[in-house]
């Protein structure tokens, strides 16, 4: 059980019962639609960028506790931050969850390397990922949908 | 009667360690292990009489086509079909659908209906959807009751001289239902329409008897049935595969070849081009052997308390939905655990060894239903046992102590 | 190098006696023999691994899961397609065609052409000649010359901007002839055209780098390359995988299924419904290991002496006819006996020990190019010995006396 | 080989070489077509039927020396008998080259019971019946066509 405490760490659980940020920003500057059909993960991302500042970032819709926490510190991490760093930490986030980390990447995630437990079960990283992945999209491009699978 | 000891010795993946930790396998509705049996006749095959079949006058290639064909006679007997040919080799149920959704879909007109039900696997669903939109023909749906029943007064309404098929799955995937098939039968034949079952859950669990049942197509897989991937069953009645064009074309099923024109074997080689999936049919054919052994009334005696068990000890967990409560019902539990998201019991289950399925299980249109994303599944097979199943239940009950 | 002697090892089928006699296995290019390697690999995971891919979180799903990818891997590496998404798992050849007949022949026009030769096996005709009736497209062949070489001006010819897709076989499996791919696909995209190569033959022989050739699909069977029945690769250029339509539907392919409307996952996988051959991908990935651990020099090595040798001994006998002489060829000799007919030379060689193949080899048009219902055909695998070959010659002289 | 000689019986080989009532009726009360795609057999079999009785039947076409023979020796077997005995001999032979027979059955069929080493070899079994499902046919309606495999 204790690998899977690692996975289900408490702020995780935490952040999946009362999960922040869980409101829909309308209008919004950047949205992306990202699901995962297999395990029916569905989460809409909503991003107001002023001047390559992330103003407010929220998220909805209904997942795993993974997904579902992962959108939750996502969102308290980037709020106010640069897009920059919402791509940096973007990238090292990806990583954390499917490879091992250097001790100075961990310090850029803070609160988010309660995550590292992912990387123990590779069919979760999707979930992990997901809202990630749709926040990439919703950087790249305005609107969008993309799907993990 | 064969006891579930004695059934667990052919099957020693059941009780082998992974990490150190012994499963419960309970996702027989995924896909089922395979006794020694069967291995070894495949093993035997590939080491001693590996041969082509339907082409050699040498001794191997006879041996090997005669084999074949043996197999096509035991699963004829197997499901009472009238003759041999009525047997198509396929490479799984999803084909054999495919098959006749392309092939007797052809004769579909524009305004023809066909009717499926709200119960069905994707892959009984996907093939119609397809082949109306092909042909202009009207997809429609029998709903189901929470209960997990189809609603036979709505089959009645659906109904009529426009209905050419209907397509129905014989058990349940997710919520277990043991369908009648044999009244649907009836009323569809009363329209002049024809009926295919998709027989992939039914066959593990129950007799099948397609001429009692007087179904026009049944379609099962090898690897459902305690045999081997790579291999299916198309049953169609003679006179329907007779007059349907063939669907895969190339070598083996063809008469003659000019480059002007081409004419075809008959069924069931019709149906069968390229060079067959010898390994595997000979396998299911070892499948067949082994089943008829164990007989279906001790897969009923093994399975029926095991399903009944862990029912109602399922149900004084509180806290639980369970999906589908269906009177006439094969060892498939579908449910959730409240507050819980079912990847994540999943995950859970896996670390406590119990080996299940959670998502969709290919039948989004039951999660719709019911307006959720995913079920846990747990499925019983005849080598399952008592200890299994309250390996599960105390798994259920260390996911809700886990997020409570 | 690794030696015949130490290869056969790996194959003890070929020195065991069937019958108290002992065969001499000359009918490669029907189906091959597997090494042991191959087989343990497939009977391990039975035993040890069995579980059903691409949905359970469980550890054996997983396993068998990441197993079936490291397979599209490993075919991704010994083809060098430049992506994995490149690699379609189908149930062999045939069935490979017949998806690119039907997914991308679905975006034929009247009036477009499809070319395909007069060398092709069956396999490559039919499906082409389905999908130009059903689109009103229409059927060019290129003829080959006697000595089996294909009419490259008479392809100069037929090419046009009319022409859509090319579809020719790498190897012959009746003349052996290696045909000059690389050059045909040149000229073909010069048009515009797609080609597809039937390398169901080749493979066996003859690296394939299918980056180097440029063809835009390329399809082969595991059995006909040492590995195991019920699985081929169909490996297509991303760009068109990503824009063809799926071929069969059900489960594992899909994205969303709603009774309105279904979406499809990503190439390959919306080219792989139904629970997938997971067994036989897992055995075709070991057949490439032990492909790989031999190397296509070494199989050259031991199989051109073995050619030369039989076709200098075969035109040392009086009143033989053999069929193709191209200068690039593989080890399949086709020829007949003049006054014997190839069905009675089948049943004396039977006799003899030698199993090797008697008919029209699914290759009907080359029969009647040659005006000749029928050839034996002998084909050399890098297991095969002299003194296999000498049993052979023997074989045809007795044959030859028997009916003098 | 001895069984190899039982099947090419010198009867047989002769047969193959020089075939008796080679040729073309035409034209006839009966003909028919029959093939066998898989090794290349390809025999017509002609009939004039006059009361009954076979006043003249041959055939035609190529094949290996099972069929070849077979064709050559039921044709000199029927000719001027009667289509019941036709019909007959048919089915003793049909039996004959698949399963044990009486010594009664062997007394009827005479020269033809040449094929019995045709049971030993399976595959070959459709040879030597090829031209008599093709008399069958002929027998049954007065022109066709059948394929045996
Ligand atoms: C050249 C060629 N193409 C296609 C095929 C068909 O392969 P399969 O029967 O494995 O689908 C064969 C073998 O029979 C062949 O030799
Ligand atoms: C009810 C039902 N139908 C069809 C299928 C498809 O079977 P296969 O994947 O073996 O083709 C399945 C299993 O996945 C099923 O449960």
């Amino acid at each position: 059980m204790s690998r899977l405490k690692k996975l289900y760490e408490s702020t995780i659980l935490d952040h999946n019962k009362n999960p922040r940020n869980f409101r829909v920003i309308s209008p919004c500057s950047n949205s992306s639609h990202g699901k995962n059909p297999l395990c029916g993960d569905d989460y809409f991302v909503f991003l107001d960028i002023k001047e390559g500042i992330i103003e407010d970032i929220s998220f909805h819709g209904s997942g795993c506790a993974i997904s579902m926490s992962s959108g939750s510190l996502m969102t308290t991490h980037l709020k106010g931050k640069t897009v920059d760093y919402a791509y940096q930490n973007k990238d090292v986030f990806l990583k954390m969850v499917s490879k091992d980390m250097t001790s100075e990447e961990k310090k850029i995630l803070g609160k988010l390397s309660v995550f590292e437990g992912v990387k123990d079960y590779p069919v979760r990283v999707k979930c992990a990922a997901l809202v990630w992945r749709a926040l990439e999209d919703a950087l790249g491009k305005n609107k969008g949908e993309i799907s993990t699978e | 009667m064969l006891t579930v000891d004695e059934i667990r010795k052919d099957f020693p993946i059941l009780s082998r360690k992974i990490n150190g930790k012994q499963y419960a396998y309970l996702d027989n509705t995924t896909t089922t292990h395979k006794p020694l049996s069967v291995i070894k006749t495949m093993t035997d095959f590939l080491k001693k009489e590996n041969s082509s079949v339907n082409r050699g006058v040498y001794y191997l290639s006879q041996k090997a086509t005669a084999r074949c064909e043996e197999t096509r006679e035991k699963v004829q007997r197997f499901i009472n079909a009238k003759r041999e040919e009525e047997v198509v080799f396929t490479k799984g149920t999803t084909e054999a659908i495919n098959l006749v959704a392309t092939s007797f879909g052809s004769t579909l007109k524009k305004g023809d209906e066909v009717i499926i039900t709200e119960m069905e696997h994707h892959a009984n669903i996907v093939p119609w959807q397809q082949v109306c939109l092909s042909q202009g023909a009207i997809f429609k749906v029998i709903p189901f009751s929470d209960s997990g029943m189809l609603d036979q007064e709505a089959f009645d309404r659906l109904l009529s001289h426009k209905t050419k098929i209907v397509a129905i799955t014989h058990c349940s995937n997710v919520l277990g239902t043991i369908n009648s098939i044999k009244k649907m039968v009836e009323k569809a034949h009363k329209y002049g329409a024809k009926v295919l079952i998709d027989g992939a859950q039914a066959i593990q669990h129950l007799p099948i008897d397609v001429q009692d049942l007087d179904c026009d197509f049944y379609c099962f897989s090898g690897h459902k049935l305690y045999g081997p991937t790579g291999i299916g069953i198309l049953y169609g009645k003679y006179e329907l595969l007779s007059m349907m064009p063939p669907y895969q074309t190339g070598g083996d099923m063809i008469d003659i070849v000019t480059f002007e024109k081409t004419t075809f074997k008959e069924t069931p080689y019709k149906f069968e081009a390229g060079t067959s999936a010898i390994v595997e049919i000979i396998g299911l054919g070892a499948t067949i052997d082994y089943l008829e052994n164990i007989g279906y009334e001790t897969i009923t005696l093994l399975e029926v308390p095991l399903l009944e068990y862990a029912m109602s000890e399922l149900k004084q967990i509180e806290g639980i939905s369970i999906y589908g409560s269906a009177a006439k019902r094969a060892g498939i539990i579908s449910f959730n655990i409240d507050g819980v998201h079912a990847h994540d019991a999943g995950t859970i289950f896996d670390d406590e060894g119990v080996a299940l399925r959670v998502g969709h299980h290919c039948a989004q249109p039951i999660m719709t239903h019911f307006g959720i994303p995913a079920t846990i599944r747990a499925s019983i097979g005849f080598y399952n046992t008592k200890e299994e199943i309250d390996k599960f239940i105390i798994g259920v009950k260390k996911i809700k102590e886990f997020f409570k």
